[in-house]
């Protein structure tokens, strides 16, 4: 039962990792937002996985923003954006995919072989989860390096945030008030995003981050 | 108790501050401030020469600054002594400022400074730890500069501001890791305990090097000298009197404390470096001088020139303390001292003389003075005594202090060590140069200035200083005799001080009979008695007199100017300032400062005026400042591009700095 | 009594230094006249000369100050005073103690400053190419001379004239590489001093080569006086410098009970008439150079005193 | 005697019902002045802390630590308010701001407040974390008041740096807790600072010295050091001055206070790496680039934001540097430039209200044109600069001599980028408070008080530090180990 309860989990972290190196993949913003819905998706299915596993139902109620917000709402509200902002779907990344995808790998590596020798202690399901969660940040990160756009950004963003939540839930026990922060801020966040990716349309024609970068202060 | 005088003194200057910065605009703010500053400084003074004769070492502790280490204040012999250098270089220009304040277009930017900046050098003097120390010493900067803007629509002004509260800093900074050094890993900053541990040599060689940087950068030792010559003249002239008469003398205190006190360094070769530079500085400083026609700045360039000769004296008392030869090192010791108490005296006299000529023309550049000798006859005679004084020239101070320096180096076979026995005949034909190029610039600097016809409609119509001026410059200059004729009175006083610094004292001066020649070393039988030759000079000048009543035609006729026959009235034909430096210019200046002349004659029939142009490089900013301010800009031009990437990048370097974190993590686990 | 004895022969050398200074230059007169076959005047002209110029009215310019009225009468005192202290008689002056060697070199620069200042009172160019020149000749002169006191008190211990010149008459001292040196360089400093050829030529009038005549341009009757008669006391200071110093035969004084002034006289007396000849014979033999070598010339004579120093500090036998 | 609620409950219970009634309140003025209150009844409340300590409740732990911070945070808050008072008041007046954005800035603020203030006071690391996250969202909104094409930018630079900081510090924060729960158990206690304080020797090394990168540069970016640093010269910049002041004087505190905390922590773990070196590379690192940053600035206000990156770097460096001398001088350090910085806002408030301009170039001669705000503006910068008698001079000897008593070289580049920087600020303030006076010669009407106010503390305290205040400082510094 025990190496089941595991190796589900070691599935369903592996796929937040997997669908990371999609969304890195991608150059499309229609198929990135999928990619993003699937990730949370996954992502809920874990965080529900780990609430059964580790005993906690507290854990369902992250399952299910994670599951609504993420993969539904917010997916949709990006997909409008695109469409009321008139954003060309595609998005030119910095380098070459394929640079980025080795970059990617690398960075799996590094958290991989920075984990798995660091957390002896804890248990194994959360040596994992923490594993991944730590690459899934990282290829967020990448992400949003590599992306010249404002929606890629803020995606990316998004998916570093996953890998929050999926270490919040792999860290045995921990308290809701992580959740529920983590969470909110989600939610402002977005907000927040949301309030600027207006005024940018008000201002501005694009939200393409470059036209955003034109005055950078001083430089008149 | 005396002490205690003395900081009650100070407390009265910062009180006097406070109550200026109030009183400024008021008509009678002016007479207060200075009134109560001169009868300040007066006090302190007399406390500071009764601590002197006293000679009793007090301490005070106040529970202020650190809390752990609170400000500790001391009054020892050397302390004592340049109290009296400052409190009476402050009892002067306040004297001065009394009259001379009245041509102050802003008092609010000077009144609430100058008290605090008096105090300020108190402080520095009286200071018994490191952090009491640096803070009065930045304090005495700050304010010092703020004076130094009084004058702020001025560009030139503004810069030499910024050049000098840098450099300052600068100093400070330098100070404060010297003091490190002396306090050592766990040690206290208090200079009871640096006494405490003697450095090893090469602790002592650092704490030199930077004592050299903070200490020497105010005083205006070569290369670190370019903020002076800026700074001081653009201050008030009694600022200027003090900044360079006495605030140089206060940074050359801090170096005695820190090299002969604190440190005790007692190695030869760091003594060779400081008379190195020392003649360096006395040469290089008159060659400035003399390339100067300004008048403020030729004198600022004046004092770097004298702080050569008193780095010298320092030196040498170095050098032969670390020798053991303790009679030699109290010769060069009292000789320094009594230097920086002469210089303090003729160096004031003079930036009053040439404030009291500002005030009556406007003017600071000699090219448009002249033939003041006669609108302002006691100014002129005033400046006449400081010239001949600051000249090295007998029966006055600067050359009875300047005779024991020569002294010194004359004993300097006593040397065991080669280095110093070659190193000291060549600094002493340095020094002999400098002083008789001083001596050349002030024929110049006087002969310009009040000699000759008047070279501009302001000189013509100059006017004599007020009374309270001439009061103050009557007093510094009557100092100047008696120290040149009496010089065995001062250098008895000294005694005490050369016996704390370098464990022995001048022979030669019983206190009863101070008018005997001053005997500097028993070795020779060298003396010099500025008494006997002043009764001489007076009686051959009484017999001169007697003589040509006696036998001259007494008949004296004013007719025009002979001039080989053919005077022209027009006043650019007499020599100006550039033009008699110009032979000293060629023989000297081509080497030191790349000196060219481009003359442009006009072809046959043009009838253009033919034009000279004078081209002057200083080594010194060529080689250390000018680099330094391209390599800053250099530096910000390149770093600027990081205020104006896009977002992503900035991204990008959050993202590298953790992914280099975290490898650095995974490589070391 | 002995204080007073002594002073009266300190009085008595300064009078006798005023009375034969004149003398000392109409002797170098004469001697470069007669080497130039002409006659020349008589070696008393100068005194005729003072005389004449006593008589005369002073005329001023008009914007004379009064520094440039007193400023001769304050030369001649300095240089008198300076003069006063070389010991001529015997070899202990009472005022001695009163000033070395510095302070003998340091009163005559006080004269030089007086007189430079002169020279710019008026305000004509004359006086300021003096001024600038002299000041300029002397700021090379001056080291040159303080190198030789260095060496001189390194070879007598003393930087006092009357030691020195004991010391230079006690057998210890014999012929000395250093003494050599220093003895050029004591003469070419004298001669630039003194504004002779090849420094400066003393009776010209010709503009462009002037230094000291320039300076005193303006002068004339008394002060003019008081100038001529302060520059052949700088004369005769230096010559009976180079006297005591390198020259120092002098009489017995053990001889009787009374030192024997009169001997000393006679010998001091022909040692200055000597050095003044040889004075004339040089200036007649050499030509006067442009005003800008004059710091060349003076800086070998620096280099002399400085590598005299340099030899008695490596070994006592130089 | 028995309050309602304990001072420390007071200092966020206040700001949060202030920002409710600010929300509803209409009247501008009405709102400026409960916004005054409400400051000042934080101050009281914090100030009483400093007297009856509350027992740590659940949520709420008062040591010694954070009181340093609560009262140096409550009194700029005060003083901020003061001056935001008659600032914002004008900005309406010249149309730059409309009362509805008002209404909002006033509840912002008490909100800002109150949220700086939970994460000073909370004993638990997430609800820190939460603290400061709201604290960021807050300012990010703030600085984007003026609606200005620069605002936007600045803010949405500020906003997706700070998210990205923020996310990072959350994912160290559950690094610790998983470092804590095997020892401790599941639930609060692995997050409450006395329980992970009292086991962190037990800890995983290695999951620390991760968690710690990560809060690092997750806190670190709030702190503004580099090359965390982009948006806080942006955000200074374009944003109202008070909230310059506040950003400088308060938000890089609370960002360096929550280092200080983690940085206990690892201090306590003897396996842990230390986190010394690191803190002390990222301060030298912010220290030289600051300085010579500084040179090429045309805003006046960007300007005095590099001069604050520098502060902080020296700071870090400070804490970095460690032991009790170099702690102390860090945080007398941080409450001399809170104060002193936060000044020099208020007075480049007025001048840029007198001159209607930010541009270096425009604003000269501020002593000749207005004597007291020049003087009190050259007073400041001399201050910033560490020149006595202010008491910036007092911290910075100690921590250059701290420095060179241990790593003798490291002072030397300290001393270096100090110079730099000093240079910098003079060169500056000789243009703007001296020569020619251009532009408007209007007298200010806003008042000099908080100016003032904030000098005369500074000054005080480089003149006499009162034992009490050291003895204080003293103890927190030997907290810090």
């Amino acid at each position: 039962m025990h190496d089941f309860v595991f190796d589900t989990a070691h599935l369903l972290a592996g796929g937040l990792v997997l669908m990371s190196f999609v969304m890195l993949y991608q150059d499309r913003l229609p198929s990135l937002i999928n990619a993003f819905a699937l990730q949370s998706a996954l992502l809920a299915a874990s965080v529900a996985w780990q609430a059964l596993a580790q005993g906690a139902p507290h854990l369902l109620v992250t399952a299910v923003i994670a599951a609504t917000l993420k993969a539904i709402v917010i997916p949709l509200v990006l997909r409008y954006l695109i469409r009321s902002l008139g954003i060309h779907r595609t998005i030119e990344t910095v380098t070459g995919i394929g640079p980025t995808m080795l970059a990617g790998m690398a960075l799996v590596a590094l958290s991989m072989g920075l984990m798995l020798r660091a957390t002896e202690a804890s248990n194994v399901i959360a040596r994992e989860d923490i594993a991944f969660a730590l690459s899934v940040v990282l290829l967020g990160l990448l992400i949003m390096v590599t992306r010249r756009n404002a929606v890629g950004q803020v995606i990316g963003f998004m998916s570093l945030e996953n890998g929050l939540i999926l270490a919040g839930t792999g860290a045995h026990g921990m308290p809701m008030v992580v959740e529920i922060s983590v969470a909110f801020s989600v939610l402002i966040a977005f907000i927040v995003i949301g309030i600027f990716l207006f005024r940018i349309r008000e201002r501005f024609d694009t939200v393409d981050v470059a036209a955003l970068d034109r005055f950078r202060g001083e430089r008149q | 108790m005396i002490l205690a005088a003395v900081m009650l003194c100070v407390a009265g200057m910062f009180a006097v501050a406070i109550a200026a910065a109030t009183l400024a605009s008021r008509p009678f703010g002016r007479v207060f401030c200075y009134g109560m500053m001169a009868a300040l400084a007066l006090a302190a003074l007399l406390a500071a020469i009764a601590g002197l004769h006293g000679g009793a070492v007090e301490t005070l502790r106040l529970p202020v600054g650190l809390p752990w280490l609170g400000a500790n204040f001391r009054l020892d012999a050397l302390a004592a002594f340049f109290l009296v250098v400052v409190n009476l270089g402050a009892a002067a220009s306040s004297v001065f400022a009394l009259g001379y304040g009245r041509h102050e277009t802003a008092p609010k930017r000077v009144l609430p400074f100058f008290p605090a900046f008096i105090a300020g050098m108190n402080l520095v003097v009286l200071a018994d730890d490191a952090f009491m120390f640096l803070f009065a010493w930045e304090l005495m900067s700050l304010m010092s500069w703020a004076l130094v803007l009084t004058q702020d629509r001025d560009a030139a002004n503004r810069r030499a501001g910024f050049i000098y509260i840098v450099m300052a800093s600068f100093g400070t900074l330098a100070l404060l890791l010297a003091f490190g050094m002396l306090a050592g890993p766990e040690g206290s900053y208090a200079f009871s305990a640096m006494r405490g541990h003697a450095p090893d040599l090469q602790t002592a060689s650092v704490v030199l090097f930077l004592a050299l940087l903070g200490a020497g950068s105010k005083a205006g030792i070569v290369p670190l000298h370019v903020w002076l010559p800026l700074a001081h003249p653009a201050a008030p002239s009694h600022v200027s009197a003090l900044m360079s008469g006495v605030m140089t003398k206060v940074a050359v205190y801090a170096f005695v404390r820190i090299v002969f006190d604190l440190a005790g360094v007692s190695d030869w070769r760091l003594s060779a470096v400081i008379i190195a530079l020392g003649g360096v500085t006395a040469l290089l400083g008159v060659l400035y001088a003399l390339m100067e026609h300004d008048l403020k700045r030729l004198l600022a360039y004046h004092t770097v020139e004298n702080i050569g000769i008193i780095f010298v004296g320092l030196g040498l008392a170095l050098a032969f303390r670390a020798n053991g030869l303790h009679a030699a090192a109290a010769l060069a010791a009292t000789a320094a001292l009594f230097h920086v108490f002469n210089h303090s005296l003729f160096k004031s006299l003079l930036f009053f003389g040439s404030g009291a000529v500002l005030g009556a023309t406007g003017e600071r550049d000699m090219e448009r003075l002249g033939g003041l000798i006669h609108r302002m006859p006691k100014t002129a005679a005033y400046f006449l005594i400081g010239a001949a004084a600051i000249s090295a020239l007998p029966p006055l101070n600067g050359f009875a202090s300047e005779w024991l320096t020569f002294q010194a180096v004359f004993l300097s076979p006593q040397f065991p060590q080669w280095g110093l026995r070659f190193l000291a005949p060549a600094v002493g034909a340095m020094l002999a140069l400098a002083a008789a190029l001083a001596a050349a610039c002030f024929v110049k600097a006087f002969g310009i200035t009040f000699l000759g016809r008047p070279r501009s409609r302001e000189a013509q119509t100059a006017h004599e200083t007020d009374r309270l001026s001439l009061a103050a410059m009557a007093g510094l200059a009557a100092l100047c005799i008696v120290a040149g004729v009496v010089p065995g009175a001062f250098t008895a006083a000294l005694a005490p001080v050369s016996k704390a610094i370098v464990f022995d004292r001048m022979p030669g001066q019983n206190p009863a009979a101070l008018w005997l020649p001053l005997v500097p070393s028993l070795g020779n039988a060298n003396s010099y008695s500025g008494l006997i030759l002043f009764a001489l000079l007076a009686a051959a000048m009484a017999l001169v007199a007697l003589a040509l009543r006696i036998w001259a035609n007494g008949a004296s006729r004013r007719a025009p100017a002979w001039d080989c026959g053919l005077p022209d009235p027009s006043p650019a034909t007499q020599y100006g300032a550039e033009s008699f430096a110009q032979p000293i210019r060629r023989v000297f200046g081509t080497i030191a400062f790349r000196a060219r002349e481009d003359v442009f004659t006009p072809p046959p029939g043009d009838t253009a005026a033919a034009r000279i142009h004078v081209r002057i490089i200083d080594p010194a900013w060529e080689a250390l400042f000018a680099p330094v301010g391209r390599g800053v800009n250099f530096v910000a031009d390149r770093m600027n591009p990081l205020q104006f990437l896009t977002i992503r990048r900035y991204l990008m370097l959050v993202f590298l700095s953790l992914v280099f974190l975290l490898a650095v993590l995974a490589l070391w686990l | 009594m002995a204080v007073t004895a002594a002073l009266a022969l300190q009085g008595a050398q300064s009078v006798l230094g005023l009375a034969l200074a004149p003398l000392v230059t109409g002797v170098v007169r004469k001697t470069k006249a007669r080497l130039q076959l002409r006659r020349g005047a008589s070696i008393f002209q100068p005194y005729r000369d003072l005389a004449r110029l006593l008589r005369k009215e002073s005329v001023l310019a008009y914007n004379a100050s009064w520094l440039f009225d007193h400023a001769p009468a304050v030369i001649l005192a300095f240089t008198w005073v300076a003069a006063s202290l070389i010991p001529v008689l015997g070899t202990e002056p009472v005022l001695a103690s009163a000033a070395d060697l510095i302070a003998i070199v340091g009163l005559l620069a006080s004269a030089r400053f007086v007189l430079a200042l002169a020279g710019l009172d008026i305000g004509t160019s004359f006086g300021g190419i003096g001024a600038s020149r002299e000041v300029m000749i002397a700021s090379v002169a001056e080291p040159a001379m303080l190198m030789l006191i260095f060496a001189l008190a390194l070879i007598a211990g003393s930087t006092h004239l009357t030691a020195i010149a004991g010391f230079v008459q006690s057998p210890a001292v014999g012929l000395r590489v250093s003494l050599g040196l220093g003895l050029i360089g004591l003469i070419m400093v004298a001669v630039a001093e003194n504004g002779r050829i090849p420094i400066d030529n003393p009776a010209t009038h010709l503009e462009l080569t002037m230094v000291h005549e320039a300076m005193v341009l303006e002068y004339s009757g008394r002060h003019l006086a008081l100038i001529e008669l302060a520059s052949s006391l700088k004369l005769l200071l230096y010559l009976s410098l180079i006297a005591a110093v390198f020259l120092p035969w002098s009489a017995d004084i053990q001889w009787a009970g009374a030192p024997p002034y009169a001997e000393q006289l006679l010998i001091y007396l022909g040692k200055i008439i000597g050095l003044a000849f040889l004075l004339g014979l040089f200036e007649v033999s050499i030509a006067k150079m442009r005003v800008f070598r004059a710091p060349q010339f003076l800086g070998a004579a620096l280099m002399l005193t400085l590598l005299a120093v340099l030899l008695r500090l490596v070994s006592r036998s130089f | 005697m028995m309050l309602p609620i304990d001072p420390a409950q007071a200092t966020l219970v206040v700001p949060a019902c202030a920002a409710l009634l600010l929300v509803i309140v209409p009247f501008s003025r009405l709102g400026a002045w409960i916004n005054m209150l409400a400051s000042f009844l934080t101050f009281a409340a914090a100030l009483a802390l400093l007297i009856v300590r509350p027992a740590a409740g659940a949520l709420l732990a008062v040591d010694d630590l954070n009181v340093v911070f609560i009262v140096i945070n409550t009194l700029v808050g005060f003083t901020t308010s003061i001056f935001s008072a008659g600032y914002i008041a004008h900005e309406v007046e010249i149309g730059r701001l409309t009362p509805r954005y008002l209404r909002f800035y006033h509840a912002m603020f008490q909100f800002l407040m109150g949220s700086m203030n939970l994460a000073l006071l909370t004993d638990i690391t997430g609800l820190m974390w939460v603290a400061v996250e709201f604290a960021t969202l807050t300012t990010v909104l703030m600085v984007s008041l003026y609606r200005t094409r620069e605002a936007l930018e600045a803010s949405w630079k500020y906003f997706i740096l700070g998210s990205v900081g923020i996310a990072l510090a959350l994912f160290g924060t559950i690094l610790v807790y998983m470092a804590a729960q095997p020892i401790v158990g599941d639930g609060l206690p692995a997050m409450t600072w006395g329980t992970l304080l009292a086991n962190a020797a037990r800890f995983d090394p290695a999951l620390l010295n991760i968690a710690f990168a990560f809060l690092l540069l997750g806190y670190g970016t709030k702190a503004g050091l580099v090359p965390l640093h982009a948006w806080l010269p942006d955000a200074h910049a374009e944003g109202p001055t008070p909230i310059s002041a506040v950003l400088s004087g308060l938000l890089l505190n609370v960002a360096i206070y929550a280092i200080l905390r983690f940085k206990l922590l690892l201090a306590a773990n003897a396996a842990a790496v230390a986190p010394g070196p690191l803190m002390m590379t990222m301060g030298l690192l912010s220290v030289l680039f600051a300085g010579f940053m500084l040179y090429r600035r045309r805003d006046v206000k960007r300007f005095f934001a590099y001069s604050s990156i520098e502060h902080m770097g020296i700071i870090a460096f400070a804490f970095g540097l460690g032991g009790p001398l170099a702690n102390f001088a860090g945080l007398l350090h941080m409450a001399m430039h809170s104060l002193t910085k936060s000044g020099i806002f208020y007075a480049i408030g007025h001048m840029t209200r007198i001159k209607g301009t930010q541009r270096i170039a425009d604003i000269t001669g501020l002593t000749s044109s207005h004597p007291l705000l020049g003087w009190i503006f050259v007073a400041s910068v001399a201050a910033i600069a560490g020149l006595p008698p202010f008491g910036v001079f007092t911290s910075e000897f100690l921590v250059v001599s701290s420095a060179f008593a241990h790593k003798p070289l490291l002072a030397v580049i300290l001393v270096s980028g100090l110079l730099v920087s000093l240079g910098a600020l003079f060169l500056r303030l000789n243009s703007l408070a001296f020569g020619e006076p251009t532009g408007s010669l209007a007298p200010s009407y806003m008042t000099h008080a908080p100016m003032i106010l904030h000098l005369a503390i500074v000054l005080g305290a480089g003149i006499f530090l009162p034992a009490a205040v050291a003895a204080w400082f003293q103890h927190v510094a030997h907290l810090l180990g």
